[in-house]
């Protein structure tokens, strides 16, 4: 049995825990909260130079192959630290998507600069509210050019391209849009997590080009969905335990008549309460980073269970947080907006956590599971 | 078993109801009932004219006994409270004083009462309660504010918080510790203090949510004539009960979006290409929130029955906060849920009724806290309804300067 | 605002506990629970002594008519003491099921039967397993013959007489079958709670007559679902009550740790659940007695959301009971058990939480709210 | 990362493998690993034979010291578990040996050792432990049976519950309080002693569910020589955690039903004339509870993962019993809610995957108390993995005799 981290993952886990801590404390986030900037540049630049974008990115792209593991150690690093960086937009949707195309043209020209950070890619799909279905979808590609309009799209108002669900004659489709190139407008928008941009992006007749096999864009978007829920799941993981470090060492630091309040039982067991569902979502996860890294058929539905384990973790830990800080954790000043506005933005960005135990029990009665 | 109200009542809600006809369409055409950060002096002026308006007609205050310009009558409280909720009025800056005044009229002087009382009924002066601190919150007897007497002056020092209306206040009551030798709660001492005593600093809290509801405000040799203590010195602690029983009002409606507003939400929206509400999973749901609604609504009215019947209301009025925060909350998320991807927008294309979600989800962490956290409220269940133990107290004989203190 | 139950109907509440407390102590109800008895006859013959059927029936049929919220209070006192005895199936379902059906001559003949329990009477229903619904109705009704077979009959064993939903010719249909007439084998089952009998009831040709407007068979049912709710949620309602005050005191006189359990905030705070979901209840139920009283067009919202209510407070508050008792509190000699058994027997009777959900929501959408 | 055993694993594996597959068909022929209520002395004997070949062939407490017949690795107990596993065999009335065998090694005579250890190691003699009492169950500590010393004897009074095969015990570990004046922990002395001794009386305790699978024991003037003491006098308590330590073994595998057989009932049920497993709302609490039960499968996995590397398993596993034993309440409450009225049959038809909902219903209380009720293992994660504050002890100072007790 070998069913944890191994010593390689853990330093690298432990010196990107350090990294971050060093570059990414609280007033890094705020700042981005309270400033104009879509993100931290600085940040942004230094994990590019550490690498990361390339952790699980084959070497033919600039990448050094460390393999998807090793990607998750890094996404639940992130989620620690709500970092305020496009890194999932790029690596766990865009440079996924490529992947996923086999679009070799595409693969050399885009992968490298998300490698390098010359670039942020991201991946458009929703249009309207409700759970995402092909129906929903409006945006036309026809004659190498796209019209219609997404909206949310992470880190659309600062992306460079996208890859863009459409509608065309041959049925769904992947297309791959340069956002520079004109045709589109991006506005961006105000979200629960300002601290994560996000753009509604009209195509008014766009250039783009076909990405993966046509008609196969709705199956594409399924795979895309399976593999970005582990990451997105590990940065949820990340986030609800740190969430829930912070409310433990308030728990002994704040006393209330006479005793730190981390002695009454309340207050304890919500503890508790957070660890079991952080355990919880750590297993999962880590039944999910193995599907994802050996491509197992049970990827759908492990991929599924992680992020509505995580996802749920994540709300209740940054949610009970606020609660055991009390008063002064609703305030502005207060950190502990951080863990509640991000835990929402990633139980959405992909999909509810009801529209994911749908997907779970699907994957569960098509029958390959643990 | 009816919902309706006996002749007495009835009577008294036809006056409200045709006074209301008459006076209220002048402030309404002006005035929001919704909370505004940043009212102007036009705004508070017009709020001032409406509480003067009312309390010389009898209908500020009403609960108050009726040598103070009350009608001594909860239940009639009620009813106007129901009748005049149905106009968009200007904010209501002056619930502070509802529970100031009793305290006046219990340890002031008669020329004091004299002096206070009346303006603060009318709305002339603004009141605001400064108990909360940093270091106090679930655990109010814990304060640290310090007053020390000199002659017969007091100089006040310390940091109060979560102060509703302070930056408009002209008067305040006030706890602070007087002596940190004593044991926590007999160390206390009770004051009434002009807000605009040089020393009294006041600045506004910016919450989660973007509002700023309350107030921090810092204590720097604060003078207080001795005149101005409310009981004895060392008698803060029955001073402040006398207060917060006064404060124990009638727990509000349940705040929107509700089980109703999802409702709707869930006929709008498609799950599957199918409208969300023909979903079973999400018909459960609001099954759930909407039994806990109506359950907290006839709460409500059995203890309105308890105070039309003349009889104190039980404890059930106690678990009104406690559900309507948590489903607020749950609601906000589940809203934001439904919605999808969409969820985050702050906006969906100027949609309110989307909006409202995420409103509820940036807002609700204040309401399980603020007035009595879920924990204390369950706490006080426990003790005061169904008469379990208390917690075990190590705070309560030890000299308050050598209770254990955390860093924060 | 009058929403309370009045002094008299206190007084009568307060009569019948005192009277339940000396007559249907735990004894009596663990003696059916253990014995060959299908219920004690020696409180069914005081409580029938006490005119209690006659609470809510029409002078006419030798009722008392006091009214349906007598009716309810009594119901609320007979669920605290978990009482075994067959009133909710002759009071709750058959008298009501005739009152509804609107014939004559079937009401005076067996409506007096009711109120001086010289008969026992049923509503025979359920086919098998799953949520009500007429597609499930196998039981051909044909020449004044019946033919098919009940399940989970309360009673069954030992009514004389059930009210029989069946298909027929002309449609769903009501029928009346005595019992005592041959032509239907009932077998007592063993249920999740031995303390009230129920039976499987195979009808072979017995004689039937028709009850109530040929074809609304169904119809009637599911006005009969909605009054008979609202009864026994006042059951759930009184034994949610009472094993809250069983939990809480056990909670004062249990020590560990040299301190009472009950000051632990772990016990503590669960109490205070139970209170609040008990509350909740109590509140919906008032409405459910309202609008059963009044004949309000809000009574299937509100017997719903009464029915969901009290399903709920009795279901924790019995499983949260034993847990309170620890160790002692799963024996067979203690007596948590008998909430913990009846409170899911009253949970299922009129169909499950989720059943009654959908119910609510279906008024909901009907537009008859509060 | 990867399911795999290392070679070292792979190779006891299929050693295992080929030893079960040539010696347990003989005995699951015979038996069942299907609890009974009532086994024939048959059986027992069977039960007997069956540990007997296994201490023989070195699988029976594997995780025990080579030198008692172990094999020092616990990492191998679980490949051998998860192999016998897979045969229906006799019913284990050895499992209290395990952690009682540790107890006398630390703490018995070298002559003791040679005595007790390979009969219990080989099934020859049934262990039980009287520890819980009436009035001491989660509160271990707060035992009240008395140890009287009379010359080179202790005479025991007292009652002792929850003992698991103590109906048919040869020995038992014994915790006793010598001292009422000592505070609680420090009045304790630990023994071992003959069951079949006078003044011993067993009675079985039948549960909610129906059965029995505990005892009472009844202790009056049982005559224990001061030989069979394990520890100093006082030193009960530290004996109690040695044996404690070696009872926290690995975390079961979750009760049926579980997720998956929600799954089936679902798929043969119907809500509203469509498959149960269509409705949403069924399937979003399978989602739930897959995600749970998936959850602890994984999290014992992380746990052998750290055996496998030779290391101490993590807290994780703390949290299998809290988070199983409340799905199983749970699961068996919603079967039988899916079953409709239907539902409350102790049998449908015959049927047994319908009954195993109710039968999950009856038996679950007793999972969540069992063995550390929910609260104190909520306690437990709370204090020893996030390392939070204990809960304030009144008890640990006083003399036994003076805390506070309760009627019960």
């Amino acid at each position: 049995m070998n069913f944890d981290f191994s010593e390689e993952q853990k330093e690298l886990r432990d010196h990107a825990r350090r990294f971050l801590k060093d570059r990414c404390p609280w007033p890094v986030v705020r700042g981005v909260l309270e400033g104009p900037a879509p993100y931290d540049a600085d940040l942004r630049a230094s994990v590019a130079e550490m690498g990361w974008p390339a952790t699980a990115m084959p070497e033919a792209y600039g990448g050094i192959g460390l393999g998807y593991v090793e990607l998750c150690v890094i996404a639940e690093e992130l989620g620690r630290v709500v970092a305020p960086i496009p890194f999932s937009s790029s690596v766990y949707l865009a440079a996924e998507a490529l992947l996923l195309s086999g679009d070799e043209a595409n693969k050399s020209e885009y992968l490298p600069k998300i490698v390098s950070a010359d670039s942020i890619g991201t991946f458009a799909v929703t249009e309207g509210a409700g759970a995402l279905s092909m129906d929903s979808i409006q945006t036309q590609f026809a004659g190498n050019r796209l019209t219609g309009k997404k909206i949310a799209v992470p880190d659309g108002d600062v992306a460079s391209f996208a890859i863009v669900l459409a509608q065309s004659a041959r049925g769904p489709m992947w297309t791959l849009a340069d956002l520079t190139k004109g045709g589109s407008t991006r506005v961006a928008v105000k979200t629960v997590d300002p601290t994560r941009s996000h753009a509604t992006i009209t195509f008014d007749g766009a250039p783009a080009e076909p990405l993966g096999a046509p008609g196969k864009g709705w199956e594409l978007t399924q795979r895309l969905l399976d593999r970005a829920a582990v990451l997105f799941a590990f940065e949820q993981l990340g986030g609800a335990t740190a969430a829930m470090e912070m409310a433990r060492n308030y728990s002994i630091e704040r006393y209330a008549f006479g005793r730190a309040i981390g002695s009454f039982q309340a207050i304890k067991h919500r503890l508790a309460d957070m660890f079991v569902k952080n355990e919880l979502a750590r297993s999962n996860c880590y039944y999910a980073a193995w599907a994802l890294m050996t491509n197992s058929p049970e990827l759908p539905a492990a991929a599924a269970s992680a992020r509505v384990a995580a996802s749920e973790a994540y709300h209740f830990a940054s949610k009970e947080n606020i609660q055991i800080h009390g008063g002064i954790g609703f305030t502005w000043e207060a950190d502990c907006q951080f863990h509640y506005r991000r835990s929402r933005l990633l139980g959405l960005n992909l999909g509810s956590v009801q529209f994911w135990k749908e997907r779970l029990v699907s994957a569960l009665e098509a029958g390959a599971v643990a | 078993m009816d919902f309706n109200d006996n002749s007495e009542e009835a009577a008294f809600r036809a006056e409200v109801k045709s006074w209301l006809a008459k006076n209220a369409p002048k402030f309404a055409q002006k005035g929001s009932n919704v909370r505004r950060e940043d009212e102007s002096a036009e705004d508070i002026a017009e709020a001032k004219e409406w509480q003067a308006l009312k309390a010389d007609s009898g209908y500020a205050f009403i609960q108050w006994p009726k040598e103070y310009g009350g009608r001594g009558s909860p239940m009639q409280a009620v009813i106007y409270a129901q009748e005049e909720a149905k106009y968009p009025l200007p904010r209501n800056y002056f619930i502070i004083g509802a529970f100031a005044g009793p305290t006046l009229m219990a340890y002031a002087t008669e020329e004091q009462k004299a002096r206070y009382i009346r303006p603060m009924l009318r709305g002339e002066e603004v009141w605001c309660q400064l108990f909360s601190e940093p270091g106090a919150g679930s655990d109010l007897a814990g304060i640290r504010t310090r007053a020390e007497k000199e002659g017969d002056t007091w100089v006040v020092n310390g940091q109060k918080v979560w102060t509703t209306v302070a930056y408009m206040s002209d008067w305040a009551i006030l706890v602070t510790r007087h002596d940190t030798t004593l044991p926590k709660h007999m160390g206390l001492t009770y004051f009434f203090l002009d807000m605009k005593s040089p020393g009294v600093e006041v600045t506004r809290i910016r919450q989660i949510s973007g509002g700023s509801d309350f107030c921090e405000v810092f204590l720097s040799d604060v003078r207080i004539p001795d005149s101005q203590r409310l009981g004895e010195i060392g008698d803060g602690w029955s001073v402040c009960l006398t207060t917060l029983m006064n404060e124990r009002f009638m727990g509000g409606d349940a705040s929107r979006p509700d089980a109703k507003e999802l409702l709707g939400l869930a006929k709008r929206l498609k799950i599957d290409g199918k409208p969300a509400i023909e979903n079973p999973a999400v018909r459960e749901r609001i099954a759930e929130w909407y039994v806990q609604s109506v359950g907290a609504k006839f709460t409500k009215f059995r203890t309105l029955t308890a105070l039309s019947r003349g009889q104190t209301p039980g404890p059930e009025n106690s678990i009104l906060k406690l559900v309507n925060a948590s489903k607020l909350q749950d609601i906000g998320a589940y809203g934001m849920d439904l919605l999808g991807t969409a969820g985050i927008l702050a906006d969906v294309d100027g949609d309110e009724e989307t909006a409202q979600f995420l409103m509820a989800y940036l807002a609700a962490p204040g309401a399980r806290i603020a007035g009595g956290t879920d924990e204390i409220l369950r706490n006080i269940i426990a003790e005061r309804v169904l008469s379990l133990p208390s917690d075990i107290r190590v705070d309560k004989a030890l000299p308050f300067n050598k209770l254990a203190s955390g860093a924060k």
